[in-house]
């Protein structure tokens, strides 16, 4: 055990470092959940891709650092830290290229993972259903065999960024025989195609964060299919668990809300306030340790399974306590939105950014069930 | 000792749960519309109809001469399906406010205007950090040649830009703080709050002309009063919300099946409803026993109050929130109701003192 | 709506206070939990049955005092208030009674209740057994059919009092044939009857409050059968509606706690305790106010059926808060026992015992159930 | 950056895991025996055949020269299995002031028994109303003729009864706090603490000679480096026992049937148990960064230490609890093992510094 870090850790981390310091935007964008704001902020992932941090911890030849996977998380830190903008490219970089990586074929990795890390193409995700959320098995829009491909139809929902991205992926039922996880296949589409609408919905700040995909007879090519067709939900699950794992959620996002929340006054008095301000900030380095730790487990070969729901427990019940703690501390101001809110709407924002937590990416009731059954091995079955 | 309504009371219970249920407000406002929240057809039924803002004003001064109870009554059924209004900071808080300062001739002059619904009055009370105190305002009122004049700057007012008639709490030189009436229209500029079933508003005093109310040094024991009033009035509003919207997810969670059946025989989303339903039963009893000490004027008014306020407010935001994580994807769009509650919540712990506040004043008391 | 008490009321609380102002023992009897103590109780009940005050609702023909449910509830208030020792009596007073009430004979009313009320006959209750906690229907130990009577075999346990105590009644199943809650039967016991052994059991303060009762071929006449063979869950659950319900924890014993826990030092200070300290109060407020309530309503007619359930969660969660707040304030000093200890153990001891609280009388678990199921309709069946 | 144990500590690990298990400890005493919890086998298999009390002693006083990190390693096998004795207060918590002291002497006199295992130390410190502080104390040390006195009462003494080196914190008249090694046998009695799987006791002492130990004045720097191994030892143990009892909970809960299934299926049960294991692994990953660094000697090691008291002492008192709850009637019996780690928490929770305390000291810092 040891728990300092190498010269090269650290001078990776300067450099990261720096180059923010130097490069973050003075003034936020323009939110990320609006036309103008998503174009500004794809902008910045091109300028992070031509300095090489766009997705450090990839192959070289797709746009990435080859940065091991602990640069990865302290790279998050710096980001967060410096302020740096939301990454619109975050279901691309996060959710489907470790899809493609694990599954792809070589030609769908050439030709997409340098598209996401360049951030000039955005993709939005396709999972949920008004029928299926935390129940994904429970999905029916369908896939239809077809001249050299698929035609694509039903309704998804949830979809984040979609209402204005550029492609999306997910699963559809391309056996009707088969019931839950079984005759799924994992498709990419593209969001301008003959046969999508796009319904962008209202997040509870009024920001169109989600849309609504109806699909109709939708054509998708044989090339754009991931993996075997039938094999989506294996696939699906692997990614899935890397966005309930180390990928969507590094420390450095808590971290720096965490620090954001000491600056506030009376944040630090010897009130029940303050007390929770400083669990919230333990729990906060508790999952940057934590995150550490599996981080070296997997260097020396582990895997992380089931403890990724641990994980989405942790982080999202934290993000929702960071930021009820923030408008907490505000007072009645809290109450006041536009140009009177304090700290221009930053804990009023990002509360009701908080509160999705718990409840997308398998709910936690769902991450509960999982940790009781597969971590402590208590019966499955009745709940 | 009696906990129960009268059939007269019950009676007014009804009617007012069937005016508030038809309102025709639209619960969810499209988030660029930042207009006004007011529900102006649901305002003239309850004042023409129901007359219900003359229900606590007395008969000399053209009120219905019933008590507070009876206000708190409607305001329960109000609060219930979140209706926008002054029904709260008019006839309730500042009616309340000219009431006890004992002022006669403030009676006659804005009472009857106030209970029947015509005129609508604010309270001007609450500085930038400072939040509905006694005293100590840096608004301050000064006399000269037997006219007073007010200079500050008050925020989160109730109803400010709407107002007909504004009170203002400031310290008069000498002899501390009193409430004042304005004599001229004030600056006002509306707030946007989270929570748009509401208005606030700021008020911007320079040299504004004013009339005191009652005697020079009664304002900490009226404001005190106010204080009493106003958050057992919040109290109503949130747990009149609670109880209605807590059957309403219990309903959603018994027709939404995840995992091939209803996510509300999942027992430890039960546990977690049964546990809002507890929260909940116990503050509405701290509820009814907070409003019939505050219209009674029963030496636990205040304490029992602040006790209102602060479980009131803890069992709402908890029914609230469980709103909005078992609507699931829905609780966090703009489009469902799940998120008005939330923020309902929010308000209502702010206003008149959170809970905290609440709890300190229990300290102190 | 009046919260106003009537003269009548004010001056029965006068007459109780003025009583027990007194003729409450300046010095703490022995625990009740000793053979010393225990004997100390009985007399303390035989004094408070001299006065009219052992049984105050209770009807004047068996030693009550014809007392209002409020101005029992108010004379709770006293008791509690005044510090005056605790009943040794209460499973007769506050379980069997009732269940006599409503479901004995006379011959059995008036051959009973007087002892009870007279502390000349201590009850202890015998419900558990090792199998079957929280789940009552599951017993087993039976009673067969005998020349006059019944003979009782079995093993009984958690029996509050019975190390002590003079009889005990408890639920057998007479009919072997009949499952879960049917076939089971009301009996009453003496502790010395040939058959029994009473095998005392430590609570985790180290006394024997409780014991396990093995009982051989023990001989019950049919006199000492409450209701019809075959009847017992019925007036069971009637009795434990009574035992979950108002009867058995009136406000006055938390209001109490509350109030002693304002007088510690650093109870009032703006502290994250002091903030518990105010809101466990609250609740002790709310549950006083609401126990008015449901009396006003049972007054009017009004029965009290699941709310009961309401009422377990809350006073026995709100008796842990007391008193885990009440050590939390001694700091390091609650560490010590014996005559170290601070406030001569009153916290220590109380929470223990308030531990036990949301374990018996059918633990919090089966409560929430109730609440979800039968008050807010939730469906029943998958836990 | 590297979180995993050597093959060298794993071993370590290993042994003192086993000889934990096998400690011939009744876990139970009865009730009425308030004798000594000391466990003087598995003491005597700790010191003779582990060497476990020199592991964290520099070779130039006898000791093996490991790290504390291998101490701390020893301490959560002891605290996993609740073993009684005066690991954490001699050879960890001692040892380490007389190191902190810088005292060359006192190291040559005092630390060559304590690592052996044949000498017991233990540590005065606290005092009535002032627990575990830096300074401050009411135990005053007088100089006369080169000669030092100490006159006193201290308490929440590990070991003290024990005992045969006493170092105390005392206050010296101009230059502030520091420790004294006593030179004649002080007057101790043995407290009887709620949880019996520790010794407790009071010092008081009148004039009693000592030797002070280092230089005047170092006192309070010495006491934090105290309270930071302390605050990281009490975690270890805390956490060594919640990760060591919830696996015993879970495999309650699976066998114990009710309503026709093992309790461990209901939903409810499943996520309160869930959510104890969440709280558990994220407080061992601060203690154990907590532990590299007071081992280490990181400028990060009284702030982790701190954190680390904090989470673990709030994850077992959780885990503690509902051992208690899930094992119902069972739990609430002296003769069943809940009960203890219900007191164990609780006593480590006070040890050197509530939760609360370790976040005051955290904001402070």
């Amino acid at each position: 055990m040891d728990l300092a870090l190498s010269d090269a850790d650290i001078a990776f981390r300067d450099h990261v470092r720096e180059w923010l310091r130097t490069n973050v935007p003075a003034e936020p964008l323009a939110s990320l959940e609006t036309a103008e704001g998503f174009e500004q902020h794809r902008a910045w992932e091109q300028r992070l891709h031509a300095a090489g941090l766009s997705a450090v911890s990839w192959p070289r030849e797709y746009g990435g650092a080859e940065a091991t996977l602990l640069q990865w998380v302290l790279f998050e830190e710096e980001y967060y830290a410096a302020g740096a903008p939301g990454r619109v490219s975050q279901n691309g970089l996060f959710l489907l290229a470790p899809t493609l990586l694990q599954n792809g074929t070589d030609e769908q990795r050439a030709r997409i993972l340098p598209e996401i890390a360049a951030g000039t193409e955005i993709w939005a995700q396709a999972w949920s259903e008004p029928g299926a959320g935390s129940d994904l098995a429970g999905l029916r829009s369908s896939a239809r065999r077809t001249d050299g491909g698929w035609l694509l139809s039903g309704l998804k929902t949830w979809s984040s960024r979609a209402a204005f991205a550029d492609r999306a992926f997910g699963l559809f039922r391309t056996d009707p025989e088969q019931q839950r996880h079984r005759g799924l296949s994992y498709f990419m589409f593209p969001l301008d195609a003959p046969g999508v609408t796009v319904r962008p919905i209202q997040r509870l700040d009024g920001k169109p964060a989600f849309a609504e995909l109806a699909l109709d007879e939708v054509f998708v090519p044989d090339a754009d299919v991931i993996g075997t067709p039938g094999d989506g939900w294996r696939i699906a699950m692997s990614t899935a668990s890397n966005e309930r794992g180390l990928t969507l959620r590094s420390p450095g996002r808590f971290l720096a809300t965490a620090r954001d929340l000491l600056r506030e006054p009376g944040a630090l008095d010897d009130t029940p306030t303050g007390e929770r301000v400083v669990d919230a900030w333990i729990d906060a380095q508790a999952y940057r340790l934590a995150t550490f730790e599996t981080v070296t487990k997997i260097a020396e070969g582990g895997q992380v399974g089931a403890e990724a729901s641990l994980n989405k427990l942790f982080w999202s019940e934290l993000d929702l306590e960071l930021h009820e703690l923030g408008l907490r501390l505000q007072g009645p101001l809290a109450e006041l939105t536009g140009p009177d809110a304090p700290a221009a709407g930053r804990w009023q924002d990002g509360h009701l950014f908080a509160l999705a937590g718990p409840i997308y990416a398998g709910t936690n009731e769902v991450q509960r069930n999982v940790a009781a059954e597969r971590l402590l091995g208590l019966p499955k079955g009745a709940r | 000792m009696d906990f129960t309504f009268t059939d007269e009371q019950r009676q007014l219970q009804e009617i007012a749960g069937k005016l508030a249920a038809r309102s025709g407000h639209p619960r969810v406002l499209p988030p660029e519309d930042t207009s006004s929240a007011f529900d102006e057809q649901t305002w003239q039924l309850l004042s023409e109809q129901l007359g219900a803002p003359s229900l606590a004003v007395p008969e000399r001064f053209d009120g219905a001469g019933y008590g507070l109870l009876e206000s708190m009554i409607v305001l329960e059924a109000l609060g219930a399906q979140l209706v926008p209004g002054p029904f709260l900071g008019s006839p309730i808080l500042t009616a309340q406010a000219v009431l006890a300062t004992g002022d006669e001739q403030a009676g006659q002059r804005l009472l009857p205007g106030i209970a029947s619904g015509e005129r609508i009055a604010a309270l001007a009370w609450s500085e930038p950090g400072n939040d509905w105190p006694e005293g100590g305002f840096d608004c301050t009122a000064t006399e000269r040649d037997g006219e007073w004049s007010l200079t500050g700057h008050k925020v989160h007012v109730l109803d400010a830009a709407r107002a007909d008639v504004l009170l203002v709490a400031a310290e008069a030189a000498g002899t501390g703080p009193a409430l004042f009436e304005l004599t001229a229209p004030a600056r006002t500029t509306a707030s946007v709050p989270m929570d748009r079933t509401r208005e606030l508003g700021e008020v911007r005093l320079d040299a504004a002309p004013a009339r005191l109310l009652g005697s020079a040094g009664c304002g900490a024991a009226v404001l005190r009063r106010c204080r009493a009033v106003a958050a057992a009035a919040v109290a109503t509003e949130q747990i009149g919300a609670a109880r209605r919207w807590l059957p309403e997810i219990v309903a959603y969670t018994k027709t939404r099946e995840q995992f091939g059946r209803p996510i509300g025989s999942f027992q430890a989303l039960k546990h977690r409803l049964a546990d809002c339903h507890v929260a909940t039963e116990a503050a509405y009893s701290l509820c009814w026993a907070a409003n019939w000490a505050v219209s009674t004027g029963d030496e636990q008014a205040e304490q029992l109050a602040s006790m209102a306020k602060s479980a009131c407010c803890e069992a709402y935001s908890a029914v609230a929130a469980e709103g909005v994580q078992m609507h699931g994807g829905l609780g966090i769009t703009w489009e469902h109701e799940a998120h008005l509650h939330l923020k309902r919540a929010h308000s209502g712990q702010q206003l008149f003192g959170t809970p905290r506040r609440h709890r300190e004043l229990l300290h102190r008391g």
